[in-house]
């Protein structure tokens, strides 16, 4: 069974999604739900142990040797993956039961697990397969379950966020569908391991070139990366509170990854910063990205297109990490991806239970919260103070390691930039904090209640993890340090 | 069970006819998929004498016969028509009454109407059928009733 | 019961925080709320001077609490200079406590529960702060007393106090974050520690373009020791309660400020290292210019709690310049002044807000001849101007001796003057006020408008921190013992 | 005579997507596409018969079936005012 | 015997490809929408079947055959219900015939439903 | 010219991707999408040709085939392809109920009215 585990990983959730139909009832359905992804995340952290302990694991799907089958392949990095998206899915879950009562009709719910688990799968197989094909269809299985979970949202205006995630989304598929297509014809082979073999071969070719091109722009749509992150707020401000959580937490994170996987294994690090300015690109695009949407953000009267805003300008921060192409970068990259992660999906999980109490996320209606539900409010001060940057939270660790990899690029300028858009995220976070507790209560809001424990224990789970990883940093550090370095190829 | 027995069959049919294989592993596979369909078809409450009418069976071969033969002889004149081009054609709408009374005989009526070049069924209300033809004469020829008599003829039967 | 210093260390941090929860959970009952707040006092006041004595016996007391990344350390190690901020810090505490109960019940403030909490929690970081190993460690608490004192400058909760509230943060977070976490994390960069240890941390044959950018980084970044241009924040957050200002001014925020300067120039740097920096010599002139330009502006103020937080912005920049001249005269001149500085200027709080309390006056144009319905706030007023001054006999008179010396010694003859000038300005805009309240001028009408002395815990309050003020300069022996171990081996050869 | 056949197909192929483009209602447009793509299936056929792989005729097949999936599908909606909507613009 | 196959292929095969060019011709030429489709109704049914004859004598085993039955009963069932649903949707939203206007007086004007 | 089926799927995704910036119509949109998609098709399948090659349906007595493995792909990107679809005109038809328009700038212009 342990030497199966790759392949539960995926095929776990992936099967137990259509036998959610046979399951009636909505608690009955949420019960299984749950189970099956927390079956899925104790086997991601099996995985995660295996690979930190014996190193990479190699699983061929039907026995069939790669190139020729299918081969699912774990090292550090997919493992630090699978576990961010199955934790938090897990957790996300915990509160769903709760959550959706208020938000999608009863007789959706078993429609609403069964594509969260599908979209859980889809994202787990993107992260566990070694195929480049694979990826594709893991990503459109993981995508189009998305678009349909974000339609379940309440207001008619997620219909149309969702139609025009699809657009979006479906265009950025392609375009790593042509990508994929293009490195198969030069070398005839899908296998991620046997490309990175074959393409240094071939790489001076136009096609390849026109391949990797297709792929990073695919990519950084999947990514929302600044410019192309139209499509983000709107879908994430719409969806139902707890697809948003979810989200929020995973979705950006895959597309990370494969920008990480497609640049450093696949087409190799030489390559690929050499091919396209790379290095100058993402480094004014993430910067770009850090200050516009940061901006933007403080303008919100929507706290979830807020936060939204605020994924994007984190998003920014990642890809600065990745431009400097270094070991401490990607490390960065990799624990803000971590962090971040924590953050986002206990922010919106608290906004969940906001909704869950007064069913608005407007601004204007936070007067007063930090009175009326006080738990909620703090969770949703820690991890503003976490996307602050403040030291005990996760978001500083993070910090710390992006502007020690700026420096050691010798990147001064950068560094201030970066901390200069940590100001902007006071300033959003902060709007919150005086509505929240320096402004009188609305009135009528008398009868305002905490939320219930069922929405206040996986936030706060979420909150604690927070505080826990920014102080116990062994495992996010060793782990990500163990990732980048194997990406690098430097023995750690 | 008369109509899934049927509708096994047609499948297995259907399915002989697609694949090809005749090894155990894949009539197996056809055997499971088959059954699967059948489940499917039965939860949908879609296996009755409207989507399986085999009371018809002895009488249809005989009408489709009829049917073959007016499809080609309606074929050649609209053909005829065509090549006459515009002038020679008299587009017309009109309302046709129907005496079968079940409502698969009124959709076998209304579907030969159709399958004839030259007539198109677009409406079908109660017992009148409103018919376009290209030509008046079509119209007429359907006023007549031998088709509407045919069809009520195999209605009869069951 | 016998405790560990290493406990005291420890205790003295983490009691305030969980005086805080006693406090919030004992809001309903105002009289136990404030005995848990007078009573935690008292015991760190018990534990710091357990641990003065420790170290007064060359312990060397140290704490590691854990490593949150390789090398980036949270511990606790007590040296002579953080424990002159321990000290005044608790003392002053007591003191401001016994002080707010008068001033807060009489004013009727609302929030008072949130307004003890936050007390709490700046303090404990305070302690934090002053007994900080490191950096790192010192950074935390730095920014945890930024944000425990927002909900104190805000707490009137009016437009005016929330626009005063975004100031302080804007600036106190937006300065630290920008340039004190950067200058932090270049000096991990560049010198690979970020411990606080004699003669410094950077390598003696250090880039001096470098380490003199990672200075300025420094003196911007520490926002709280409000060298001009980043003193904004001062005089914004003076919409706060007087008894928060007293805090803010003289015991918690400021002096967070100006200790954190010192222990970055003293044990980040190394005087040695510091007297070569190119970027020295700018830094001192801008803190000259801060001192200078404070001044003349608190002369034109006429809301007294507006010349005070001028006042303090100038008495900021002497402390600053004492650090920067890397001089043994200039560093314990500061360090002597930090604790002159707090005393004097708590009480011109105290006595400010005891006039606001009483005669409901703040503006310095009506408090002609007040001083005979307060007598006593009056006389504490102008012996804490006199400290402020310099003269005696006022414990300012040591501190200000010494910056002259180490001025001289760094023979800054320009520096010298300024310091002079400006002791001339604090007395032109001090000295008038206490003058014309005995002394009004003539054509004052002095009727009889009832006004009476302060609460008693107000008055207390204010009376023993002016006579603390002559006290210091009586018996500035410890004081000065500590400022003189401060250039030996920390925790190590103090008095021999 | 196969290949006689397939251009007399492809030609009417041809024919149907110049009705398409010409329209001049959406109707004329869907009946044209409609025609196309049950021609394709005869062309698909000929073609397999001309090249030699009957094959293709499970192609054919296939093709046949969409085509009816996506007739059917066109037509589920024919009622709704999607279809209005463009009626109006003509 | 497979000369005359091939002969009645060519010959199912000529007479198909004619219809179908007529039924071309026809979506060509025919005045209004549903004229057309008397036109594409042509190309559907004989012009297919014929083609689809002229195949099957060709076929080279049974099963070949069958498929090609297959193809011919699915057209001929699928375009008179497509063609219905299709006229009927024209109709239900107001596309009015052109009809001949001798007949015009007599004859009925469609309903608008 | 010998690249000729480069500038087919060249031109088709040109065309597609113009249909899905261009028009406000969201079932155009998911027209220009599916022509983007099966441009894509096109790409993988063209590639797959074998100088001589026949189909790559096993069959006696023919031994040069193109490669069978984009075809598989292609296969399974289809039916993804036509789950988009049918999302996306599923989501079209929601739009229409909750909107009363499928027309971007009007969905666009009633949304600026709820804010
Ligand atoms: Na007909
Ligand atoms: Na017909």
């Amino acid at each position: 069974m342990l030497a199966h585990l790759p392949v539960l990983q995926v095929i776990v959730p992936l099967l137990a999604a259509p036998l959610c139909l046979f399951l009636t009832r909505s608690r009955l359905v949420w019960v299984f739900a749950l189970a099956v992804s927390a079956l899925a995340f104790l086997i991601s952290c099996l995985l995660l142990q295996q690979v930190m302990s014996s190193g990479t694991i190699i699983y061929e799907l039907g026995g069939w040797e790669a190139p020729w089958g299918i081969e699912y392949r774990i090292d550090p990095l997919n493992a630090l993956l699978l576990l961010i998206i199955t934790g938090i899915s897990t957790i996300v879950l915990l509160a769903a039961h709760t959550s959706i009562q208020q938000e999608i009709p009863e007789e959706r719910h078993t429609f609403f697990y069964i594509l969260y688990l599908l979209s859980l799968a889809g994202m787990l197989g993107i992260v566990a397969t070694g195929d480049a094909f694979n990826v594709f269809v893991f990503l459109e299985i993981s995508s189009l379950s998305g678009y349909a979970l974000i339609a379940l949202g309440k207001d008619r205006r997620a219909l149309w966020a969702a139609y025009q995630y699809l657009i979006m989304g479906t265009i950025g598929a392609t375009f790593i569908l042509i990508g994929i297509g293009l490195m198969y014809q030069m070398t005839g082979t899908l296998n991620m391991e046997d490309l990175s073999k074959r393409l240094p071969e071939v790489e001076h070719t136009r096609t390849v070139f026109t391949a990797y091109a297709f792929i990073i722009v695919g990519i950084c749509l999947k990514l929302a990366l600044f410019p192309l992150h139209l499509w983000l707020p709107n879908a994430y401000a719409y969806a139902p509170s707890i697809v948003t959580a979810f989200f929020a937490a995973t979705a950006t994170k895959v597309a990370i990854y494969l920008l990480i996987r497609f640049t450093f294994s696949v087409f190799g690090l030489t390559f690929s910063f050499t091919a396209l300015p790379l290095q100058i690109l993402f480094l004014t695009l993430g910067l770009l990205g850090i200050f516009a949407a940061s901006t933007a953000a403080i303008y919100q009267k929507n706290v979830k297109h807020l936060f939204a805003y605020s994924s994007i300008a984190q998003i920014g921060y990642m890809i600065v990490g990745f431009s400097v192409s270094t070991t401490t970068g990607l490390m960065a990259t990799l624990l803000h991806l971590f962090n971040h992660a924590l953050m986002k999906s206990a922010l919106f999980l608290a906004l969940a239970a906001v909704v869950y109490r007064i069913g608005s996320v407007q601004l204007s209606q936070f007067h007063g919260l930090g009175r009326q539900m006080p738990f909620t409010m703090a969770a949703i001060v820690i991890g503003g103070l976490s996307l602050i940057g403040v030291p005990l939270t996760v978001g500083f660790v993070s910090k710390w390691y992006l502007i020690m990899a700026v420096i050691e690029n010798g990147w001064w300028p950068v560094a201030v930039l970066i901390l200069l858009g940590s100001l902007l995220a006071v300033v959003y976070v902060w709007r919150l904090v005086e509505a929240a507790y320096f402004k009188p209560p609305l009135p009528g809001r008398d009868t305002i209640k905490e939320a219930p424990l069922s929405l206040l224990i996986p936030v706060w789970i979420l909150v604690i993890a927070n505080i826990y990883f920014g102080i116990d940093t062994r495992l996010s550090v060793q782990v990500t340090q163990a990732a980048s370095m194997s990406l690098f190829g430097v023995s750690p | 069970m008369l109509h899934t027995f049927t509708l096994a069959l047609s499948l297995s049919v259907f399915w002989l006819i697609n694949s090809g294989h005749n090894s155990v592993l894949m009539l197996s596979l056809a055997a499971l998929s088959i059954t699967f369909v059948l489940y499917l078809a039965h939860r949908m409450d879609v296996v009755d004498h409207e989507s399986q009418p085999v009371h018809l069976t002895r009488k249809l071969p005989g009408y489709y016969a009829w049917l073959i033969k007016e499809i080609i002889l309606s074929n050649i004149l609209v053909v005829k028509h065509i090549w006459l081009g515009n002038q020679s054609i008299s587009p017309t709408l009109s309302t046709i009454k129907a005496s079968q009374k079940t409502d698969i005989g009124k959709v076998i009526y209304a579907n030969s109407i159709t399958m004839t070049p030259g007539t198109i069924t677009i409406k079908l209300e109660g017992d009148q059928f409103l018919v376009h033809a290209l030509l008046r004469e079509s119209i007429d020829d359907l006023k007549k009733g031998e088709m509407d008599r045919r069809v009520t003829q195999l209605e009869d039967q069951c | 019961m016998i405790i560990s210093l290493e406990s005291m260390l420890q205790l003295s941090i983490i009691l305030p925080l969980l005086a805080m929860l006693a406090i919030v959970s004992t809001g309903r009952n105002p009289n136990l709320r404030e005995t848990v707040s007078i009573s935690t006092s008292l015991v760190v006041i018990y534990f710091v001077f357990n641990l003065y004595l420790g170290i007064k016996q060359g312990e060397n007391i140290q704490v590691d609490w854990w490593e949150l990344l390789p090398g980036l350390q949270i511990s606790f190690n007590i040296e002579p200079l953080g424990m002159i901020f321990a000290l005044i810090a608790s003392f002053l505490w007591l003191i401001t406590t016994v002080y707010s109960i008068g001033y807060m019940r009489s004013h009727k403030e609302q929030n008072q529960t949130r307004f003890y909490a936050c007390f709490a929690i700046a303090i404990g970081s305070v302690m934090g702060i002053a007994f900080s190993a490191n950096l790192f460690t010192l950074f935390i608490f730095y920014e945890v007393l930024t944000l425990s004192t927002y909900p104190l400058v805000t707490h009137a909760g009016t437009e005016d106090a929330k626009r005063g509230g975004r100031i302080y943060l804007g600036i106190l977070l937006g300065t630290s974050i920008v340039f004190f976490l950067l200058a932090i994390i270049s000096t991990w960069f560049v010198a690979g520690s970020l411990d606080f240890k004699p003669g410094g941390v950077f390598d003696p044959n250090v880039n001096t373009t470098v380490a003199g950018v990672i200075l300025v980084l420094f003196i911007f970044g520490i926002g709280k020791a409000a060298i001009m241009p980043f003193h904004r924040w001062l005089p914004a957050a003076m919409v706060a309660p007087t008894p928060v200002s007293a805090l803010l001014h003289a015991v918690a925020v400021v002096k967070a400020g100006v200790f954190t300067v010192l222990k970055v120039c003293v044990f980040i740097f190394g005087l040695d290292l510091l007297a070569i920096l190119p970027s020295t010599q700018f830094l001192l002139y801008l803190a000259g210019a801060s001192v200078l330009l404070a001044s003349l502006v608190a002369m034109r103020q006429d809301n007294l709690k507006a010349r005070l937080a001028y006042s303090t912005v100038s008495q900021l920049g002497y402390v600053t310049i004492g650090a920067l001249l890397a001089t043994s005269a200039g560093v314990i001149g500061s360090s002597m002044h930090i604790g002159m500085h707090a005393f004097g200027k708590i009480t011109l709080f105290f006595c400010a807000g005891a006039i606001l309390v009483a005669a409901h006056k703040s503006k310095i144009s009506e408090m002609q001849g007040l001083g005979r319905q307060m007598p006593i706030t009056m006389a504490a007023f102008f012996l804490a101007s006199l400290s402020i001054i310099g003269v005696p006999p006022a414990g300012g008179t040591w501190s200000k001796w010494y910056l002259l010396m180490g001025s001289m010694e760094a023979e800054q003859w320009i520096l010298m003057a300024v310091l002079m000038i400006s002791s001339l300005l604090n007395i032109a805009y001090l000295l008038p006020i206490p003058f014309r309240a005995f002394f009004p001028a003539r054509g004052m009408p002095v009727t009889d408008t009832g006004i009476k002395e302060a609460p008693l815990p107000s008055l207390i309050a204010l009376s023993i921190t002016a006579v603390g003020c002559v006290i210091l300069f009586v018996y500035p022996q410890p004081l000065y013992e500590l400022a003189r171990a401060i250039l030996d081996a920390p925790g190590l050869a103090y008095g021999k | 005579m196969l290949i006689a056949a397939i251009l007399a197909v492809f030609i009417v192929m041809v024919i149907a997507i110049v009705r398409g483009f010409m329209g001049p209602t959406l109707y004329d447009r869907i009946l044209a596409v409609n025609m196309f793509g049950t021609k394709t299936v005869l062309l698909i056929s000929l073609l397999g018969f001309m090249m030699g792989r009957p094959e293709f005729l499970d192609i054919a097949i296939v093709y046949a079936l969409i085509n009816f999936i996506s007739v059917v599908g066109v037509l589920r909606y024919s009622d709704s005012s999607v279809f209005k909507h463009h009626n109006k613009q003509k | 015997m497979d000369i005359f196959l091939a002969a009645g292929s060519s010959l199912f095969l000529l007479i198909g490809s004619f219809l179908c060019l007529s039924g071309g011709l026809g979506l060509l030429r025919f005045p209004d929408f549903y004229t057309r489709m008397h036109a594409v109704g042509v190309t559907e049914t004989l012009a297919t079947a014929m083609i689809l004859i002229g195949l099957m004598l060709q076929s080279p085993d049974a099963l070949v055959l069958l498929k090609l039955m297959v193809i011919l009963i699915m057209t001929l069932f699928i375009s008179p219900t497509a063609s219905h649903a299709l006229a009927h949707a024209a109709l239900q939203n107001n596309l009015v015939p052109k009809l001949n206007k001798q007949n015009d007086n007599e004859e009925v004007t469609p309903s608008n439903p | 010219m010998g690249h000729y089926n480069y500038w087919i799927v060249v031109v088709l995704m040109m065309i597609g991707f113009y249909i899905v910036i261009a028009h406000g119509n969201l079932i155009k949109k998911i027209i220009g999408l599916g022509i983007f998609q099966t441009s894509v098709f096109i790409l993988y399948i063209s590639m797959a040709n074998v100088e001589g090659g026949t189909a790559p349906i096993l069959a006696e007595g023919i031994s040069r085939y193109s490669n069978p493995l984009p075809h598989v792909l292609i296969l399974t990107a289809i039916v993804v392809g036509i789950a988009t679809t049918a999302l996306g005109l599923a989501l079209a038809i929601r739009i229409k109920q909750a909107y009363g328009t499928i027309e971007e700038e009007e969905i666009q212009k009633k949304d600026n009215l709820d804010c």
